[in-house]
């Protein structure tokens, strides 16, 4: 059970995310090239916060096309598990992968704080370890994290109990308060908050880590196609 | 020799919190003649190609990278450059 | 821009636009042989500035402790080394960004980060911090928040986007800096020692590469054209404005790294392009390794078309490095940057000669000897005269007067200098990489090394305000100062960087000022064995003949030996005793309470004690080493009051507090003192250790309430209300 | 009521990363026929004001807050509203 991290240019966040499944997870994580075209050997994606080609133009709208997107598609619409943090997030909706937009903060500042967030969905794969309605504290560090969609998805977002994380104290204008979200089928999530920096005491907060035992469990527990 | 002037605002629809802060910024400047501000960005584009394909080009680049469709529209004007 | 004649030069002493005295161009005359041509005049003119060759301040540099047994380099590369162990050093260097930030602040500050890491990573060490520090004018001037507020997003936009956490710094208001506001950055990198890079050219026959953004006319030696004489040609021609590359910096930074660590056999040096572009950085490092160089301007990648080779050599665009390449290792390095979109480009080769050559469109452009560039410049030794304030000081210390001490404390927790930074390093990514154990907000910002038990404690320092009042005694405290925001933070001060900031070196006055700075932090330095490894000098900060207070600016890391012993000032259990470590007098001159009731700043300075210092240091470090300690801060602006205020913040808990002093020595500036609390087990031990050196004040309560009672008032402060009001201020 | 459409852009000497990033890629989407690249910000304003007043007006705000004017240059245009 492999976890690939894909590193774009520009992407800064990569390695705390391997050193937060290997270190702290005892998992199995490779670095994958944005250049790279294949996928077929890992079990999850993940796609790492960070200033992918600068976050010029808008964030995630170049790394989008980066020959590493054509084998998250497929991966993903095989019903692996895909999981894009902060910019990886702003790719994931720039891809058509998540619905929405990610816009700049309301009061247009880049924000660095701990946020207060509840656990709006515990039924999937990604949040299984936590409970329904439970409060955790991660970090957040954006300044285009403004969550937003129309009326019609946001309806079918509730509807299909799709929004997974909400912020208690609204802090950069989301629509919904939403901090996370995933797509219909349930095996692509889409964060602003970093649960990679909060999976040690030493640095101020572990709640983070359930999202990753959500997923070692998650994948555990199905035959994992190699 | 073709050059285009794309234009991509976002659609009515969106809160814009840039162009509210812009807003902000200039009332309290004073200039309360404002009523209305919105923001976008501005491309000016040479392309080597002839004038049939040119509007083709510009359309598909708005499409694929220039314009995030899901909530910012785009025109633009092509015109003969030297 | 046009090229004049050698002759023409000196006909109409050009030379003098460009900042040369007619003295140094006859020694440049002299040194050639021969009158030197519109190129070359200009390469002496860079490499001779104060900013590259130090000629007014090497003098007093010199005076530095600068040597200790875990020096690996000191000053005299992009920067100093320490050795932390284990196959481990701390690199760190702090520059100064001054003006750029007053003529156009995002992009201003943003350079200055983007040039203080590239100074890190040409070490060949990892960048894993970044501190900032600020001064402007007050803040209710509108061209100031103008000005503060674009400096903080150009810092926090460049640290954000390259991902180096920004995780401290300092920020103080004062009209001096109101025309020239301070912008210093200091970066921190980990070094794995066996990879440890020299900025040199060694090796007849090896390859020069340049590698990283393209040349443009950004910036160019802005000193040339201050001047009157050039005017009207020049306001056309004028240097454009820096703009920063994080992203490219970035790419540029991995693949430097990379090629050090998996082709060190490639790389015979490297150093980046900072002041005076490829000129300085491609002179020095021929010369240091007593080699020539030719250079082939045409090779240089351009991104304006006709630069004539003036302009190649003095442009400051950013995101530029310079590696000298082993002659047969040309193809690993091209191939590796070009994994990065990078284009790495031969533009030159080092020769046994020691002439340093330039052709452009196959002609001779310059000639002369390197170290005619890099070792000739003159040193001036500058007359010096006591400025008449401090001739004229009132050596009584000011006492201040008022009714209601609560409200004062009030009042002093909303000043803009004490009042709480939050607001503005909150726009900066303090995380990444996820190091960070202690964020900005104690006293010093911990970060921690990977793989071990050990983190590195860092913080910058400096009181403008004290130096002016008395430069010697306020260097000393600068240097002393950090050394207290290190050691409360559970660290042993290592060494220093500093950055000196001070007015026109030709004023006798200023030049005084700069003398007695350098001395004081000297003397500091050798009292706490911390060597300075690193700095940069920044004069002429100055408008209309008004200087800013001298300001050195002091960076120090320290280093923890256990995670367990860091240490913050927030107030963690109610129940702890409090101590005040250090004596209390009634200093008042140059301090907050003086500046907030009279508006301003005056009389000599109080007295200041090394020994002391040395002492309170040594027990506070003791304490936290024997883990009798559960916060521990220095104290600062505002003193006694302020300090107890701060470490209630935190938690939101309380302090009951009696003290047979007068009301108003709670808000004295005494140095050398720290407040630490120890649980209730651990008194008896940490009474037995401290002796005369600390009185036990009070006690944490778990209400939100600072209540202290004094020898004449009371003061009863609700922690969450005025907690929310200091992070008002510059929200 | 006038409106004004303002265009502020680098002045050319200037290191534009973005445009940079963004001709790059363009280029790899497959637009080889694109020369040039200047990206810049795109204002609409209304403002309820006389024609004679409008034009200091913009100009004011310019060069006050829309462009930044060590680096950017900017161009308005402004016509009547209804
Ligand atoms: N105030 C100072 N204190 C100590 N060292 C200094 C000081 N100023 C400059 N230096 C050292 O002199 C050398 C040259 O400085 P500088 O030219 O500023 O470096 P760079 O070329 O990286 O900009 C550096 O090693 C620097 O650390
Ligand atoms: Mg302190």
């Amino acid at each position: 059970m492999k976890f690939a991290v894909i590193q774009f240019p520009g992407s800064n966040c990569d390695q705390d995310l391997v050193a937060a499944l290997r270190d702290v997870c005892q998992q199995d994580v490779q670095l994958i090239s944005y250049q790279s075209t294949d996928l077929s050997a890992f079990a999850a994606v993940l796609l790492p916060g960070g200033f992918s080609y600068g976050d010029y133009l808008r964030g995630g709208a170049i790394a989008r096309f980066a020959p590493i997107m054509g084998a998250v598609q497929q991966f993903a619409a095989a019903g692996g598990l895909v999981i894009g943090i902060c910019n990886g997030f702003q790719i994931l909706t720039e891809a058509g992968l998540l619905p929405g937009v990610l816009q700049r903060n309301k009061g247009a500042d880049f924000i660095c704080q701990s946020a207060a967030l509840t656990v709006a969905n515990a039924k999937t794969s990604f949040t299984s370890a936590y409970a329904d309605q439970q409060s955790i504290q991660l970090p957040i560090a954006h300044g285009e994290g403004n969550y937003y969609c129309d009326d019609a998805t946001l309806a079918q977002l509730k509807a299909e109990q799709r929004i997974v994380f909400t912020y208690q104290d609204n802090p950069n204008g989301s629509r919904a308060n939403i901090a996370g979200i995933t797509n219909q089928a349930g095996n692509v999530l889409g964060m602003m908050p970093h649960p990679e920096r909060a999976v040690e005491a030493l640095l101020g907060s572990e709640d983070g880590r359930g999202l990753f035992q959500s997923m070692i469990q998650t994948l555990t527990d199905k035959v994992v196609p190699v | 020799m073709y050059r285009a002037k794309v234009y991509v605002t976002y659609k009515d629809s969106i809160l814009d919190p840039q162009a509210e802060a812009i807003k902000t910024a200039l009332h309290q400047l004073e200039f309360p003649e404002l009523t209305q501000l919105t923001c976008g960005k501005y491309f000016e584009l040479e392309l080597a190609t002839t004038e049939a394909k040119a509007a083709t080009t510009v359309e598909q680049m708005c499409q694929k990278l220039l314009a995030n469709v899901n909530m910012e529209s785009y025109r633009y004007e092509i015109v003969a450059a030297e | 821009m046009i090229e004049q004649t050698a002759a023409t030069i000196k006909a109409q002493e050009l030379y003098a636009n460009w900042g040369l005295t007619t003295a140094e161009y006859q020694r440049i005359q002299e040194l050639l042989g021969r009158l030197p041509n519109f190129t070359e005049t200009g390469l002496f003119a860079a490499m001779w500035s104060e900013h590259c060759a130090y000629k007014n301040s090497k003098p007093l540099l010199k005076q530095f402790p600068t040597s200790g047994q875990r020096i690996l380099q000191g000053p005299g590369e992009g920067a100093g080394i320490i050795d932390i162990g284990d196959g481990q050093a701390v690199v760190f260097k702090a520059e100064s960004h001054n003006h750029p930030t007053a003529v156009e602040p995002y992009q201003g500050a943003a350079t200055g980060v983007g040039g203080i890491i590239r100074d890190i990573f040409s070490m060949g060490a990892q960048p894993v911090a970044l501190l900032d520090s600020l001064r402007f004018g007050e803040l209710d001037d509108p061209h100031t928040r103008f000005l503060l507020k674009e400096t903080i997003a150009g810092i926090g936009g460049y640290g954000n986007c390259i991902g180096i956490p920004t995780v401290g710094g300092e920020l103080a208001f004062d009209d001096a800096y109101a025309a020239n506001p301070v912008m210093n950055a200091m970066c921190v990198g980990v070094l794995d020692t066996a990879m440890q890079q020299k900025g040199q050219a060694t090796g007849a026959g090896n390859l020069i590469y340049y590698v990283g953004a393209k040349t443009g006319r950004d910036g160019i030696q802005g000193a040339i054209f201050a001047s009157a004489e050039f005017n009207d040609q020049v306001e056309a021609d004028r240097s454009a404005v820096q703009v920063g590359d994080p992203f490219m910096e970035k790419q540029l930074m991995d693949a430097c790294l990379e090629l050090i660590r998996e082709h060190p056999e490639a790389v015979v040096g490297i150093q980046d392009m900072g002041a005076a572009g490829l000129v300085s950085s491609s002179a020095e490092m021929g010369a240091k390794a007593g080699y020539g160089m030719v250079l082939d301007l045409d090779a240089v990648p351009q991104r304006e078309a006709g630069m004539i080779p003036y302009e190649l050599m003095l442009s400051e665009s950013q995101e530029r490095m310079l590696i000298c390449v082993a002659k047969e290792q040309a193809a690993v390095v091209e191939q590796l940057f070009a994994g990065y979109d990078l284009a790495a480009v031969k533009i030159g080769t080092v020769t046994a000669t020691k002439q340093y050559q330039l052709f452009a469109h196959g002609q001779l452009v310059a000639d002369v000897p390197i170290t005619a560039l890099v070792d000739d410049a003159p040193v001036y030794h500058r007359p010096q005269a006591v400025p008449q304030r401090l001739l004229a000081a009132d050596p009584q210390q000011y006492r201040p007067e008022f009714t209601d001490a609560g409200r004062v404390l009030q009042r002093l927790l909303q000043q803009p200098t004490i009042a709480s930074k939050q607001a503005l390093y909150r726009t900066y990514d303090t995380q990444v990489k996820t190091n960070t154990v202690v964020a900005p907000g104690s006293d010093a910002a911990v970060i921690r090394l990977r793989g071990g038990r050990k983190a590195l404690a860092m913080t910058t320092d400096g009181n403008g305000r004290y130096l002016y009042l008395n430069p010697e005694i306020g260097g000393q405290i600068a240097v002393c100062e950090a050394a207290r925001n290190i050691v409360a933070s559970g660290g042993t001060p290592l060494g220093i960087t500093d950055c000196l900031n001070f007015g026109s070196p030709e004023e006798p006055e200023s030049f005084y000022e700069l003398a007695q700075a350098t001395k004081g932090m000297s003397a500091a330095c050798r009292a706490l064995a911390t060597p300075v490894i690193s700095g940069n000098v920044s004069l002429y900060n100055e408008s209309n003949g008004q200087a800013i207070y001298p300001t050195p600016m002091v960076g120090m890391v320290g280093l923890i030996n256990d995670l367990d012993l860091i240490t913050t000032q927030d107030f963690k259990h109610s129940g702890d005793t409090i101590f005040l470590v250090g004596a209390t007098h009634a200093d008042f001159n140059g301090s907050e309470i003086q500046k907030m009731l009279t508006g301003t700043i005056s009389g000599a300075l109080f007295d200041f004690d090394l020994t002391t210092e040395l002492a309170n240091q040594q027990l506070v470090q003791q304490a936290i080493q024997a883990g009798l300690v559960n916060s521990a801060h220095d104290l600062a602006e505002g003193g006694l009051a302020v300090g107890l205020a701060e470490s209630c913040f935190g938690h939101e808990l309380g302090a009951q507090i009696t003290i047979d002093l007068p009301a108003s020595w709670l808000f004295a500036e005494t140095q050398s003192r720290f407040i630490v609390t120890v649980p209730a087990a651990k008194v008896a031990e940490f009474t037995k250790l401290a002796g005369a050196l600390a009185q036990s004040i009070g006690k944490v309560i778990a209400a939100p309430e600072l209540i202290i009672a004094t020898a004449t008032a009371q003061i009863n402060l609700d922690v969450s209300a005025s907690k929310q009001q200091w992070e008002a201020v510059l929200a």
